[in-house]
């Protein structure tokens, strides 16, 4: 396809607020970009962190998560347990490599229609900027690197024999994984 | 306490008694007030009627000498120069395109302006930063029995203005209270004193200036107060013509900041009551 | 008795001028008037006006270019600003006085020797030429454009200014003239350019 | 897992919704694709899924095609997804088998490129087939109902609630904040277009209130916590002291005549504070209950008797000439405190009102400034006959030439006063134009005067209320059409000396006016309560970016809110006419007898359980959880779940590190194959 780039975004929605604010911006006929696909959840807290590494991994290039304002959550607070998994997310996708902006937390309450649009538009924008984040694309260039690496490696173990210091190193890192 | 200093055009010319008697105050006060280097007009309200863009520019020019300075915070008196000085920040804020034109033309003669300085009016500065309380300590004749109708004109509580109410704004009252002067209720407060119309469309502008002074007077009022040039010359310089057209309405405008001289026991030639045409014998009477 | 035709055609209208004066930084929100007619309400020059400013943020919004242009209200405004701080909708109809007033002054459509805009056209030239306003030669340059028998009638204010030391002749100016000069033209490149 | 025993068949509907998603989705391009995806036996597009032959076609397909799933590709769930559940099940399958794609409000609604919409389309109809694969066969649970009801609030609104549950024998507790209920139709003279007397027709009701076997009242009292859920709330009401027992109070009035207070001395909010009341009062002549209550701020024997922290301590300082005139019946006590009661109820209407817009926010209007401006609500009190004046409209300031206090000749009434202003409050606070005209009708009754009213728009739309507008254009009332520029008390013309001179535009004959009047009456708007964010909270309600609360839907449920069993009436939902508020409370009563004649409620199967075998016992969920519906079991070292107190919001689910709780309807599988059906899509 000739045409331009541009970015997926994941977004999960609360029942209560923000996905009936987006249902609000629908009925309002406000218009934004057609770059987001948002999957309904009860409530913010049910954004368990794989959710959003699967979505990066299975290739959006963003995540917007959409819950009710701090207060207001239709399950008394299950925003706030949301926004403490939110900062230790953050702090592991950087560790990734991948960009703080590319992950987003915002309060919507169903009223706020013209934010789910606000917010949609400039999350594109500002990921149009980053450029794609192309994680399955960066899995199989891994995936080859280590194919290669394995195949080095056995060539080299028949050669040699199985190197002594490297199964002691592998040892103590089977246990981390235990 | 340190600002940059920009007088603008008329307080050069015809509304020469304000600087004078502003600096001599604010130095009393231990404010140090630093000329803009090279200044140029602001553009007052005719440039934006007939170039928005140059206009913008030009107003910018010197919040980027401003910027240049290192001073952060610029005192402009004349209520039409702290007016588009502030506008022209609210507009390079708001419109990046303007922001574009203007940074570029700003480029040429190697002048950046980011739009960090802040624009500060004196009443502000005197109530904000100096502190009535200082104001106080300095005063050595108190304007007992004095009554003033403190008016502040348009543009310095419209529409930028963030420092007083626009509707009431009360802080020359305060400032006036504080010198021992009895502040005038009336509702002209803001109303328009004709602008520039009082030269342009005099049957139109001096009306406006005609009611401001009769409605002052009815309410007893011996002086007005003003902080702008144009007001002060609109309400001091048009009275054979307004008794002419209506009826004579003998009050003479002064700035604030005279009154603030008169108070503080400043000499003479820092107080400038003789830069006024309406006769200060009002003034002085109530003085005595 | 004269009679006039007044009623407008739609070949009267400029199609698009509204929505061209709406898309310029500060006049977007005239979309939103109610035509409460607040704006005439607290404007204190309307009594002069031949359209009250609320009747201007209409003819403007149904392109009504010539009437809008034509018309003394745009002049009249002394940028008090009463009505934009009024204005329910939170319309700059300050601003779009401004730019209309602008419109005029680039198309030549004002009213003739009417001093308002002669006065913002010798201001603005005075800037360009000098950096400063002396207000002395500005007044006396108008007078001249207008009406130059209304400065004899003038003599008296000069008279008094002079008494209270109040008038100069001396033409004030800047150090850096140039330096303005080539910023005001890059303000036209840039424009030139946006438009091209 | 079951969808392997079985052959996936998943039945696929588009639909066209009219024109609303068909003229931006290309319905069949989307039927199309989804018939290649694995799984799905047959995929159609359709006119309107909702519509009777919709929901058949659906129940023939299962049946003919031996469906087991289906997907609706239509508008939200929020909005259809019953209609379709139901539909399945009637088709022999069970409802949960069934998925919703929202295409309309979050695709054709809000993009603007044909091409992109439909991708979008395709994209979402990919994730719900790939996850209807998931689904399980749910059972609906019952809860019980408490027939009990707690009406919040006694205005209008709570008073028509609460005797139209009582009334069909259930029990109700009504709890008013102030000292009587009535609320602001109390404070009415007349109620137009009728001009039928405010307190005649209310007081009645007022009354029966007082008196119904069935109803509980609370007066000057307010709820304070709200626990539990549809069904069963446990409310918990303070009760304010009045210092004077309820209960032995006959309302006879003898302590007030006889307070060491000669002379009534205190501002009377009742009458917007142009009257006058004693420390021991009766709020107004009608009240119900007719019981009088003291205010400790400026009682005497308070007063004079603190406590170093200023909390009131009965003394011995006043002569407490009050309780002697009561006598017998000792009914005051000086010992009476605040107390908490706890009630049980099922369901909960809240009518709390509005309050009226401060005049002073808006200074061009000149209130405060100058004392011959008034609010509508003060001027209601001054033509009222049980009012400060006895009905009688005299100014505040001036007097006439007889020396007497001053009645006007020429009255303004300035409407949207706060209203449709973005500065202020933007809506049209819709009761303005009606309430401004009745006041312009009665004090020209009143006192001759010549009256003006000053409208933006005339808003009439209400049974006989443009024939109003017409009675008053036929007595003369000048109507002009202009939003009030100020209200100024400088003159031009001698006319105009001494007056208030209103300046506005005369819109319609393009002229600007001054016109000098007496007095000014600005038709304040309706506003939310200044509390409406606690109160919000506390009956876990939304608001609306205005403030005021919000309904579930604002067509089709209209009463209820996002809580199931709190439902909403009167003008705490937003401003309303007294007829539209008795209306609408008897809806809400409506909706609150169907929950309890149907004695149980459904609940959505969405709620959490935990896999025995994948627990690890770290107890991290645990205090996660907002209803306390997680326990943890010693003796196994494992959390367990109590299903009936889960509400489903999957919070524990998301942080259980060994991923051993799952959510029915949101579980992983679900949620991780609609994450990969969203993406695959280009």
């Amino acid at each position: 396809m000739t045409k331009e780039w541009t970015p997926r975004i994941v977004a999960f929605f609360c029942n209560w607020c923000t996905y009936t604010a987006a249902d609000l911006a629908g009925v309002s006929r406000l218009k934004y970009a057609s770059n987001v696909r948002v999957i309904r959840l009860m409530c913010s807290g049910r954004v368990d962190p794989q959710f959003v590494l699967e979505a990066l991994a299975k290739g959006a290039d963003g995540v917007l998560i959409g819950g009710c304002h701090p207060g207001d959550c239709h399950y008394v607070e299950g925003n706030y347990k949301m926004l403490r998994r939110f900062e230790l997310l953050k702090r592991l996708l950087a560790d990734m490599g991948i960009e703080e902006r590319r992950v987003r937390l915002e309060w919507i309450s169903a009223a706020e229609g013209e934010k789910v649009k606000t917010v949609i538009n400039e999350m594109t924008e500002q990921i149009k900027k980053l450029g794609p984040l192309g994680m399955p694309q960066k899995f199989e260039t891994w995936d080859k690197e280590i194919e290669h690496l394995a195949v080095e490696v056995q060539a080299r173990d028949a050669a040699q024999g199985p190197c002594p210091t490297r199964a002691a190193q592998l040892k103590p890192m089977e246990a981390v994984h235990a | 306490m340190k600002y940059a200093y920009f007088p603008g055009c008329s307080l050069k010319g015809t509304g020469r008694a304000y600087e004078e008697s502003l600096l001599p105050v604010m130095k009393h006060l231990g404010v140090e007030l630093q000329e803009l280097d090279d200044w140029n007009c602001c553009g007052a309200t005719a440039y934006m009627a007939v170039d928005e863009g140059k206009a913008c520019a030009a107003a910018a020019r010197n919040l980027a000498i401003a910027e240049k300075s290192g001073l952060q915070q610029i005192l402009a008196p004349c209520s039409a120069c702290y007016l588009v000085l502030n506008k022209t920040q609210h507009y390079l804020h708001e419109y990046p395109a303007m922001r574009q034109t203007v940074s570029r033309a700003l480029a040429t003669v190697g002048l950046r302006c980011d739009g960090s300085s802040a624009v500060r009016h004196p009443l502000d500065v005197l109530i904000n930063d100096i502190g009535l309380e200082a104001v106080k300590q300095k005063i050595t004749r108190p304007l007992k029995g004095l009554k003033v109708a403190p008016y502040y004109g348009c543009q310095i509580v419209r529409p930028y203005a963030t420092f007083d109410d626009q509707s009431n704004p009360t802080t020359m009252d305060r400032l006036l209270e504080t010198l021992g002067a009895t502040v005038i209720k009336w509702p002209l407060k803001t109303k328009c004193c004709g602008g520039s119309l009082t030269g342009t469309l005099p049957e139109a502008g001096l009306r406006l200036s005609y009611i401001l002074l009769k409605e002052a007077i009815k309410r007893g009022a011996d002086v007005i107060a003003t902080v702008c040039p144009l007001c002060q010359f609109n309400l001091d310089a048009y009275h054979p013509k307004i008794a002419a057209k209506w009826e004579p309405v003998p009050i003479p405008t002064v700035y604030f900041s005279q009154l603030m001289g008169l108070a503080f026991g400043l000499p003479a030639d820092q107080v400038v009551l003789n830069r006024g045409m309406v006769p200060m014998k009002p003034l002085a009477a109530a003085m005595a | 008795m004269e009679i006039k035709r007044t009623i407008k055609y739609e070949a009267d209208r400029v199609p698009g001028f509204g929505r061209d004066v709406m898309s310029v930084p500060g006049c977007e929100a005239l979309e939103h008037c109610i035509q409460c007619g607040t704006c005439s309400g607290v404007c204190p020059l309307s009594i002069y006006m031949d359209y009250t400013p609320r009747q201007v943020m209409e003819l403007v919004r149904s392109d009504f270019k010539n009437e809008v242009l034509q018309s003394h209200t745009i002049w009249l405004c002394a940028s008090c600003y009463a009505c934009t701080t009024e204005c329910p909708r939170q319309i700059r109809i300050t601003d779009i006085m401004y730019e209309l007033k602008q419109r005029a002054i680039k198309e030549e459509v004002y009213p003739k020797r009417f001093p308002i805009p002669v006065l913002a056209e010798e201001f603005t030239k005075m800037v360009h030429d000098y950096g400063r306003i002396s207000e002395t030669w500005l007044v006396t340059k108008m007078y001249l454009r207008t009406n130059p028998m209304a400065a004899l009638g003038m003599a008296g204010l000069g008279m008094n200014l002079m008494k209270t030391g109040r008038f100069s002749l001396k033409q004030d100016k800047i150090e850096h003239r140039e330096e303005l000069a080539k910023i005001m033209e890059a303000v036209d490149h840039e424009n030139g350019k946006a438009k091209a | 897992m079951s969808a392997k025993k079985e052959e996936l068949r998943i039945g696929f509907y588009v639909c066209h919704c009219g024109h609303n998603i068909a003229a931006m989705v290309d319905c069949a391009v989307v039927a199309r694709y989804v018939e290649t995806l694995p799984g799905v036996a047959l995929s159609r597009d359709y006119k309107y899924m909702c519509s009777d032959p919709g929901q058949e076609l659906i129940q023939q397909d299962i049946r003919e095609h031996r469906l087991n799933r289906v997907v609706v590709a239509s508008c939200s769930p929020l909005l259809h997804e019953h209609t379709f559940r139901g539909a399945v099940e009637a088709g022999g399958l069970n409802p949960f088998y069934f998925h919703m794609v929202n295409i309309r409000e979050h695709d054709s609604w809000v993009h603007t490129d044909r091409g992109e919409a439909t991708e979008k389309a395709k994209a979402l109809a990919r994730a719900a087939i790939q996850r209807v694969a998931h689904h399980k066969a749910l059972e609906i649970k019952k809860v019980e109902i408490h027939p009990d009801v707690l009406v919040v609030g006694g205005g209008i609104a709570g008073i028509h609630a609460a005797m139209t549950l009582a009334n069909a024998g259930k029990k109700v507790y009504l709890v008013e904040r102030e000292p009587s209920i009535g609320g602001h139709m109390a404070k009415f003279d007349k109620t137009f277009p009728t001009l039928d007397c405010a307190a005649c027709i209310l007081t009645p009701k007022m009354s029966e209130v007082g008196s119904h076997p069935n109803i509980t009242l609370w007066t000057y009292s307010e709820v304070t916590k709200v626990d539990g859920f549809v069904g069963n709330y446990t409310v918990q009401v303070k009760r304010k002291a009045r210092y004077v027992n309820e209960d032995l109070c006959t309302g006879c009035q003898d302590c007030i005549s006889h307070c060491v207070f000669k002379e009534p001395k205190f501002a009377d909010d009742f009458n917007e504070g142009l009257g006058k009341r004693k420390p021991i009062f009766i709020p107004f002549p009608q009240a119900t209950p007719q019981a009088v209550l003291i205010d400790p701020e400026v009682c005497l024997n308070f007063k004079r008797n603190k406590n170093p922290d200023g909390s009131p301590v009965v003394g011995d300082k006043c002569k407490k000439t009050c309780v002697e005139a009561c006598g017998e019946k000792h009914a005051i006590d000086f010992t009476q405190k605040d107390t908490l009661q706890e009630v049980k109820v099922g369901s909960i209407i809240v009518c709390t009102g509005f309050k009226t817009y401060d005049a002073g926010r808006s200074p061009a209007y000149g209130y405060g400034n100058y004392k011959n401006v008034y609010t509508a609500l003060e001027v209601e009190r001054l033509v009222n006959a049980s009012g400060p004046t006895g009905g009688e409209v005299i100014l505040r300031e001036g007097k006439n030439a007889d020396g007497s206090p001053k009645t006007p000749k020429s009255i303004g009434i300035i409407h949207c006063v706060g209203s449709r202003d973005k500065k202020t409050n933007l809506w049209c606070s819709r009761v303005c134009c009606m309430y401004s005209m009745k006041l312009a009708h009665l004090l020209r009754e009143h006192t001759g005067a010549e009256m003006y009213n000053f409208y933006i728009d005339m808003r009439t739309p209400g049974k006989g209320y443009e024939e109003f507008y017409n009675k008053l254009l036929e007595e003369g009332t000048h109507f002009i059409r202009g939003r009030v520029g100020e209200v100024t008390d400088w003159a031009m013309t001698p006319e105009e000396e001494g007056r208030l001179v209103i300046r506005v535009e005369d819109t319609l004959a393009g002229v600007v006016r001054r016109i000098p009047v007496d007095m000014v009456v600005l038709a304040t708007g309706l506003e939310p309560q200044a509390d409406a964010g606690e109160v919000r909270r506390l009956f876990n309600m939304s608001c609306g970016g205005d403030g005021w609360f919000l309904e579930r839907h604002p067509k089709l449920a209209p009463v209820s809110t996002f809580t199931d069993g709190v439902f909403l009436a009167g003008c705490c939902q937003g401003p309303k006419d007294i007829p539209d508020t008795v209306a609408q409370a008897g809806a809400a009563a409506a909706e609150a007898l169907v929950l309890i004649d149907k004695g149980y409620i459904e609940q959505e199967p969405n709620t959490a359980h935990i896999l025995e075998d994948e627990c690890s016992g770290c107890k991290s969920c645990i205090p996660l959880c907002p209803y306390t519906a997680i326990l943890f079991d010693e003796g196994r070292k494992k959390a367990y779940i109590n299903e009936a107190l889960c509400k489903g919001c999957g919070t524990c689910v998301g942080s259980c590190p060994s991923a051993s709780i799952v959510q029915n309807l949101f579980d992983d599988q679900e949620i991780f194959s609609e994450i990969e059906g969203v993406l695959a899509y280009d």
